[in-house]
């Protein structure tokens, strides 16, 4: 029963809203602990759905899941030590609505039912709006209305998506459950126009979920205001059970011999998230909104790598997974800052390498990865990407795609820098905890050692989840 | 054995031939004149003097007339005089010559320097400058040379089949190198029109300011180098516009120390008919030989068939 | 039986050009309360086999359309005590008129796919696109939260004709009501949550107010 | 190979030894130094041995993450940039000994010591990288690692300013390289490097245009030099020396590297190196000459000498494509030993600079002056140094460039470009002398020589004896490699007997002509020595005295008094203006009686000025409009989902 990862975040979560707060932490890190071990068992084959028309173990969905429950864990740790000190005035309500997030985004990774994912993708919206407005002030309560109502429209749209798909179904007289995995056997007998229709409302709204531009208007502001684990979660796992949506329907139309219009979509909107991402990252004001745009922009190339095909698809599921455990952490360490500085703007920062060493530690080897270079992952994966891109001949994309990097590298960069090495004279607020450093130097090992050796059980799987829209590794 | 003769004789002769400017900028300003000796008798006296050494200076200050000294005799000691086969040559050896020469004056400029004078550093400042400018020059003239000889020796430009002669081949591209090389010469050495030993302002100066605070036997030093290095460019001059190579060592010889003997009088004949250029005019007319040595390398080229 | 689903899809237009040009908050609300009311009854006529369940689900569907979600909202507009969308983006006349131009095109729009299709809904079609657009219109061109939280159930509705429209039903079985109902519920309830606060953090729901967060 | 890799292991060692006793401050750079060196060594070792033994190619590799192999390759090449990198590191090491004494940073020297220890081990695999993955590996390491080490001294603004500029270059330079690469893997589709020489003629000019500039932008080309200067003083100054004195190299060695493997037949390739290194050159030069912080002029010197490197190979690559044997092989050797060469006497006067830094607290010229006397050994190396880089005999530069020029001298027998090609190289490299020679003097006669101009300079001692054991250790070694040049000519070549097209060649001759030149030294040596003896007598029992300065009549002189830099180089810098523009503030005499007037000129880099202004000055404007996107309206924000849809709808409706 596969589906205990969504049903056991629920009844803790219920718990934990109306147990005393003193159970509501360790409900947190042990929820957490089950999901992870659940999570594994799943990957070893011990766990399979137990209701397989709507549910399965797919590569891409299991993939998503580990990571998911890898950085959940992580944060959740995070959390504990960073609610003890914030003295969150309503904590259970962060436990539950964490945990009841945690169920929904296992059951985007699993959901195979075409509208099952679709309700699950909503939930996720659902359950991680009051993870936002947790504050109540101004710019959360802008923040999470933004969020709620954008992404609302967006994954509305995508029901159509899902409404276009069945009518394709309809007219090419296809009579099989509306799960991916049926589908993607009788793709070619599906309508093309109706499944291009489907594709496009289905990509516009899990890309507004994902944050590809210019649906992307709400993350920074949601990402920026929300609590700093809650950031983490937003953008190391949410966006990747997002980016699912995504990629199931590309692998429809892959399916459907209809590989060219999806991936000229993906590519289009992968580019146009990295040049909005460039042009905010300069002479960005915030490190967390810096790094909300960052995330867009990964998405972006993530979008573009799954667009590319062939040996970026590789690269672009490598990214998935580097990308979430960087960012993480980076999200991690940047609460870590907004407790010692006691402000979201760079401008009120400074000389962290002095006087925040631990944190400047984690948090400029994370700007460094996420930039690429080695020994973090996302080295490989934009390599691949590279690679991938000009051997299928999209040299004016992948221009503009290096162009893009370069320019976010550098809007980046002068920030981070700014933070770590600028001058600072104040006083620190809050001092780090190791409590606190330690999730975010887990992540960051994990995607170091990912990096060395990747265990091949991942490798394969990685592996059958591209084949499915014709990525291989050998291009 | 020849070769070491005309060495020693070249050492020997050198401070006599600047007397001849000396002698004859005299004629064109109606005086008499030193005696042609003068410089020997200003190195007796010199050789016999202390010294005064400024309190800011230090070993480099010393060490700067020994290696200008020492340079300009390795030139001597490379070329042919009067088409004897030099005591060394090989290959190359231009090279390393006139790279050599460059030793020289980079250490007559920190020798300036290191007295802390404001005036030295500013003769030290032209003469960087414009060596710069006539290295460019010396090394298009080598070019040519290569061009036409095949060879980067002093020995060998003047030796074998295709020796450079003003009535060979390339005589229209020697009359051309001959008047960059001229030009060479009187920025090299510190001459009119680019600089004015005899001018009474130091402001004015290049070479002679930059020695002001030499005295004795390190200001005679100076002053051999000097003397051995226009005595260098003269033959280099002479050996390029004399035609003939008589068969007689010794008449070849003569006739050589004529020819150079002529070019000391012509100096001596432009510094009194010319005044010195202003400072701000020097660079254009260093650069009017380099342009006249690419146009000659250029020619060689053989695009214009 | 089409005749009295071209009734009812008639008076959904009708409720849809009504809201454009309303600009009372309250009549707003009755006016979304009506609409959901004759979109849920939509299916009931459209000839599709009716079992026990879709039956079932019919009558959740009004409950919660009809009274749960309009009754949400008037209690919001009543606690707000704002009663009209002043100075609106775009105005009502012009709303109107766009909403005549949603018409138009969805004519267009419906005349192009609906060869394509099986039934021949053509009326739906149009019906299902106009709500769908001026929902979203309703979104881009109010100011206050609550109309647009209004817009957003325009557009579930007209997503929700779409969905009976072109979808047939043995493929969605419940799964699509169900889904939509449960997100439509937790959904509003999460923005009348948050409206709640912004209402009591700005005193107003003017998302005029709501632009502190930019580049 | 493998012990290479052991020795890159004690190097990485030494580096974690450093993180570990980071509270000891003493024990920790003893232990580092000791072990990292020991590795260095070790390396050296086998580079020499290898190199000069004449074993063949080795190859060694390795599976990584399933798709990927780690491969390395040691052929002549490799091993002859293994020789510097080893050289240096060490020497480095051993300088900072005393240099890094400053206990209240020593967690971050500890840090910076693990850099060090990285980076050389990260330039070690540069060069025996064999693949696409493992080069950029390396690279990226390397660029990682000297990017921390730039910025070790970060409270100072200019420097964290350098470091990100360096950052960015080192980026885009290695995403220029992905660019590159990648199209070869297309053609290829192998991340093998052997297999690049198959792609078809009409890209590889095209790969090389891209490698060229992403090398470049690490090697300091003109006008992707910008970074250096800013970088290098920025640095403490055995990273200057490494930086400049090696990992600077690698992009040469890059650039190289590409060239070999494409085996292009255009006669492009070699004339694009060839030019891009003669403006290179001169404009390092000339801007070297015009600065007056030691630092940034050696930088600037660097790129300089980058451009006579460059213009050696272009010379080589010009030989090849002409089939002239002798150009190509000299022009090759000539750039290899001045590869050589330059780590040696550029890390010399990065560490002469860094003392002066640490005595004179310092590094302007205008503020320093009569070091000569107070730092004796500091001063007299640094002089070695500056003979030896301004490319005067009898030391080490004049070697490397006679190589080039007898190169150059023999494409003069070539016809049409190339021929004119030779001559500017030729007459480019004269200029380069020369305005090498103006800029040393410089330095040297400012800073060293003369009165001391603040009361900082004045009190300026001796540095420590591990930095002055150091620097004499390599000036020893500028003049050796000067007088006795053959050994060194022979590494050079046993460095290029892998270049396919010139194997082979028949050196016995030009060996001679080297002997010459050791002959010629101790010649001048010999008669350098005769004069000063001859001086010697002179003096005997003369009286000798001592005074001030004459200053021409003038009677109250002071130390304020003596040319500067700026007034030294002026004229010179005019000659060459619209390249090297100079930027004057006079706030001018406006009344009777004159007030306080200043009067200041700088010198800007033409490169930067460009950049600012044409690029990123435009750039930042234009992203400046667009943040308009982000307007904070939700109405708006939810129009562009519509907009998107619709756009997206019309694709299918439209075909």
């Amino acid at each position: 029963m596969l589906e205990f990862t969504c049903l056991i975040p629920i009844f803790t979560g219920v718990f934990a809203m109306f147990l005393p707060v003193r159970f509501g932490r360790g409900i947190l890190v042990v929820t957490a602990l089950l999901h992870l071990q659940l999570t594994i068992m799943a990957w070893m084959g011990k766990v399979t759905p137990g209701l397989p028309q709507y549910f399965a173990a797919s590569p891409d969905g299991l993939l998503v899941l580990l990571i998911t429950s890898f950085v959940f864990f992580l944060v959740s740790i995070y959390a504990v030590s960073y609610m003890s000190e914030t003295e969150m005035t309503s904590e259970p309500i962060y436990i539950g609505c964490t945990l009841f997030f945690l169920a929904s985004m296992s059951m985007v990774a699993l959901a195979d039912h075409l509208i099952v994912l679709w309700i699950a993708i909503e939930a996720t919206t659902l359950m991680s709006a009051p993870l936002i407005f947790l504050h109540r002030s101004k710019s959360a309560l802008e923040a999470t209305w933004k969020y709620v109502l954008i992404c609302s429209v967006g994954i509305a749209l995508a029901l159509l998506g899902c409404f276009f798909i069945v009518l394709a179904m309809d007219i090419g007289n296809v009579e099989v459950p509306i799960t991916f995995s049926s589908l993607s056997l009788v793709a070619s007998q599906l309508d093309p126009m109706w499944l291009k229709a489907g594709f496009i409302f289905l990509v516009i709204g899990y890309g507004t979920k994902m944050g590809l531009a210019p649906m992307h208007t709400w993350l920074p502001d949601a990402h920026s205001e929300a609590p700093s684990p809650a950031s983490a979660l937003l953008s190391g796992a949410l966006l990747n059970c997002a980016f699912l949506g995504v990629y199931r329907s590309h692998q429809l139309l892959y399916q459907a011999g209809l590989g060219d219009f999806s991936s000229n979509i993906l590519i289009g909107f992968g580019l146009v998230s990295m040049l909005v991402a460039a042009i905010f990252i300069f002479n960005q004001t915030g490190y967390k909104r810096m790094l909300a745009y960052s995330s867009i922009e990964n998405m972006g190339i993530i979008a573009f790598g799954v667009g590319i095909g062939g040996l970026a698809t590789y690269g672009a599921m490598l990214h998935l997974i580097h990308h979430s455990l960087i960012k993480s952490s980076l999200f991690l360490s940047s609460g870590n800052i907004l407790l010692g500085y006691g402000s979201k703007l760079i401008n009120k920062t400074g000389n962290m390498a002095k006087l925040f060493p631990k944190t400047f530690f984690a948090f400029f080897a994370g700007f460094a990865g996420i930039s690429g270079f080695p020994p973090f992952g996302i080295f490989i994966s934009e390599l691949l990407i590279i690679l991938g891109a000009f051997q299928q001949g999209r040299t004016i994309s992948i221009s503009i795609f290096i162009v893009a990097l370069v320019l976010i590298f550098a809007g980046a960069a002068r920030l981070v820098m700014k933070m770590s090495f600028g001058k600072w004279d104040e006083e620190i607020l809050v001092d780090e905890k190791m409590a606190r450093v330690l999730p975010s130097y887990a992540l960051l090992l994990t995607s170091i050692i990912l990096c060395v050796w990747l265990p091949d059980s991942l490798y394969q799987t990685i592996l059958s989840a591209i084949a499915m829209i014709g990525g291989s590794v050998n291009g | 054995m020849e070769s070491i003769f005309s060495f020693c004789f070249a050492i020997l002769i050198a401070p006599l031939l600047p007397a001849v400017i000396q002698k004859v900028k005299a004629y064109f300003g109606g005086r008499q004149g030193p005696p042609l000796l003068i410089n020997y008798y200003t190195m007796a006296k010199l050789f016999k003097k202390g010294s005064v050494y400024s309190t800011s200076t230090t070993f480099v200050f010393r060490l700067g007339p020994v290696v200008g000294c020492a340079t300009s005799v390795m030139m001597l000691l490379f070329f042919p005089l009067a088409g004897i086969a030099p005591l060394f040559s090989f290959h190359g050896d231009v090279l390393i010559l006139f790279y050599l020469m460059g030793l020289g004056r980079f250490f007559t400029i920190l020798a300036a320097l290191d007295t802390a004078s404001p005036f030295e550093g500013m003769g030290a400042a032209r003469e960087a400058f414009f060596s710069t400018l006539a290295e460019a020059t010396v090394f298009g003239i080598l070019i040519l040379f290569f061009r036409i000889t095949g060879s980067l020796s002093f020995a060998d430009f003047f030796a074998g089949t295709q020796s450079l002669a003003i009535t060979g081949a390339y005589g229209a591209q020697l009359i051309l190198v001959i008047v960059a090389l001229y030009i060479v010469m009187l920025t090299e050495n510190s001459r009119v029109p680019v600089d004015d030993p005899a001018t009474h302002l130091e402001l004015t100066m290049i070479h002679e300011v930059m020695i002001l605070d030499h005295s004795g036997p390190d200001l005679a030093l100076i002053e051999l180098g000097a003397w051995f290095k226009l005595l260098f460019y003269s033959a280099f001059l002479s050996m390029l516009l004399n035609p003939f190579q008589l068969e007689n060592v010794w008449l070849n010889g003569l006739l050589f120390y004529a020819v150079v003997t002529f070019i000391y009088m012509t100096i001596g004949t432009v510094e009194s008919i010319t005044a010195r250029y202003k400072m701000n005019m020097v660079p254009k007319f260093i650069l009017t030989p380099f342009v006249l040595v690419f146009f000659a390398t250029i020619l060689t080229m053989e695009l214009i068939k | 039986m089409i005749v009295f689903s071209n009734a009812l899809l008639a008076l959904t237009l009708l409720s849809v050009l009504l809201s454009l040009a309303s600009h009372r908050l309250v009549a707003l609300v009755k006016i979304m309360a009506f609409q959901g009311i004759v979109v849920s009854l939509v299916p009931l006529f459209l000839g599709h086999h009716m079992t026990m369940g879709s039956i079932l689900m019919l009558q959740v569907m009004i409950l919660i359309k009809g009274f749960l979600i309009p009754g949400l909202i008037y209690v919001a507009v009543k606690k707000i005590k704002i009663r009209r969308e002043i100075e609106p983006i775009i105005g009502y006349h012009a709303s109107l008129f766009a909403g005549l131009i949603f018409i138009v095109v969805s004519t267009f729009i419906a005349d192009r796919i609906h060869g394509s299709l099986h039934g021949g809904q053509v009326l739906l079609l149009i019906t299902a696109i106009t709500t769908l657009a001026s929902g979203l219109f309703l979104l881009m061109a109010r100011y206050k939260a609550i109309t647009q939280v209004i817009g957003y159930l325009m557009m579930e509705n007209g997503i929700y004709l779409f969905g009976t429209a072109l979808a047939k039903q043995t493929h969605t079985q419940y799964i699509v009501e169900f889904g939509v109902l449960l997100d439509l519920l937790v959904g509003i309830m999460i923005m009348g949550i948050v409206l709640n606060n912004i209402n009591s953090t700005f005193d107003d729901v003017d998302t005029a107010l709501l632009g502190q967060l930019k580049d | 190979m493998d012990t290479m890799f052991v020795s890159l292991a004690v190097i990485l060692t030494g580096g974690a030894l450093a993180l570990l006793f980071a509270r000891q401050f003493t024990l920790m750079k003893v232990a580092t130094i000791a072990t990292t060196s020991a590795g260095c060594l070790l390396g050296l070792v086998y580079s020499l041995s290898n190199l000069l033994g004449n074993t063949g190619t080795i190859e060694q590799s390795w599976h990584w993450l399933h798709i990927f192999t780690l491969a390395f390759k040691v052929d002549s090449i490799a091993l002859f940039f293994l020789v510097p990198i080893f050289t240096v590191a060490p020497l480095a090491l051993v300088y900072s000994y005393h240099y890094m004494n400053d206990k209240l940073k020593a967690t971050r020297t500890a840090v910076n010591y693990f850099f060090f220890a990285v980076l050389v081990a990260s330039m070690a695999m540069v060069v025996t990288a064999s693949n696409i993955i493992t080069f950029l590996l390396a690279w990226e390491i390397m660029s990682l690692s000297s990017f921390f080490l730039v910025v070790f001294d970060y409270q100072v603004k200019e420097n964290r300013q350098a470091g990100y500029l360096y950052f960015i270059f080192a980026q885009g330079g290695a995403m220029i390289l992905f660019a590159a690469f990648a199209i070869l893997y297309r053609y290829t589709g192998s991340f093998d490097f052997d297999t690049f020489a198959t792609i078809p003629e009409s890209i590889k000019l095209l790969v090389f245009i891209l490698a060229f500039l992403g090398f470049g932008s690490k090697a300091g080309i003109f006008p992707l030099h910008i970074w250096l200067p800013k970088a290098h003083p920025a640095a403490p100054s055995h990273i200057s020396a490494i930086m400049s004195g090696v990992m600077i190299k690698m992009g040469i060695y890059g650039i190289f590297r590409i060239y070999l493997l494409l085996q292009a037949s255009t006669p492009l390739i070699g004339e694009i190196v060839l030019m891009t290194g003669m403006v290179t050159g001169v404009l390092g030069v000339v801007y070297a000459l015009a600065k007056q912080d030691i630092k940034q002029l050696l930088a600037y010197s660097s790129v300089e000498n980058i451009g006579i490197i460059l213009i050696g190979l272009g010379i080589g690559m010009i030989g090849v494509s002409e089939q002239n044997q002798t150009m190509a092989f000299f022009g090759f050797a000539g750039a290899f030993l001045h590869v050589f060469n330059h780590s040696i006497f550029k890390s010399l006067l990065f560490m002469g600079a860094g003392a002066v830094l640490h005595k004179a607290k310092s590094k302007n010229i205008d503020q320093l002056g009569g070091l000569m006397k107070r730092m004796p050994v500091t001063g007299r190396t640094f002089l070695a140094g500056s003979i030896a880089i301004s490319g005067l005999p009898p030391f080490s530069g004049f070697i490397g460039e006679f190589l080039i020029y007898y190169g150059a001298f023999h494409g003069i027998s070539n016809h049409r470009v190339p021929f004119i090609l030779a001559i500017l190289a030729i007459v480019s490299l004269a200029v380069i002398g020369g305005l090498a020679a103006a800029c040393f003097t410089k330095v040297v006669g400012l800073a060293f020589l003369g009165e001391p101009r603040t009361d900082n300079a004045a009190q300026a001692t001796e540095a420590g004896s591990s930095m002055t054991m150091i620097m004499i250790l390599l000036a020893t070694a500028c003049l050796v490699i000067g007088v006795v040049p053959e050994p060194f000519i022979r590494l050079a070549f046993a460095g290029i007997k892998d270049i396919p097209h010139i194997s082979g060649y028949d050196t016995q001759s030009f060996l001679l002509i080297v002997r010459h030149i050791a002959q010629t030294g101790a010649i001048f040596i010999g008669l350098l020595l005769l004069i000063s003896l001859f001086r010697k007598m002179l003096y005997i029992k003369k009286k000798i005295d001592s005074g001030p300065t004459w200053g021409c009549g003038f009677t109250q002189p002071t130390v304020r008094m003596q040319y500067t830099g700026t007034s030294y180089a002026a004229e010179m810098i005019d000659f060459y203006r619209p390249f090297v523009p100079v930027k004057k503030i006079y706030t001018g005499i406006t009344r009777i009686f004159p007030g306080k007037t200043t009067w200041n000129t700088t010198v800007e880099d033409v490169a930067e000025i460009n950049f600012q202004q044409r690029l990123i000055q435009p750039l930042l404007k234009i992203l400046g409009k667009l943040r308009w996107i982000q307007h904070g309206k939700i109405q708006l924000y939810i129009a562009y989902i519509v907009l998107a849809m619709i756009i997206l709808l019309l694709f299918i409706a439209v075909p």
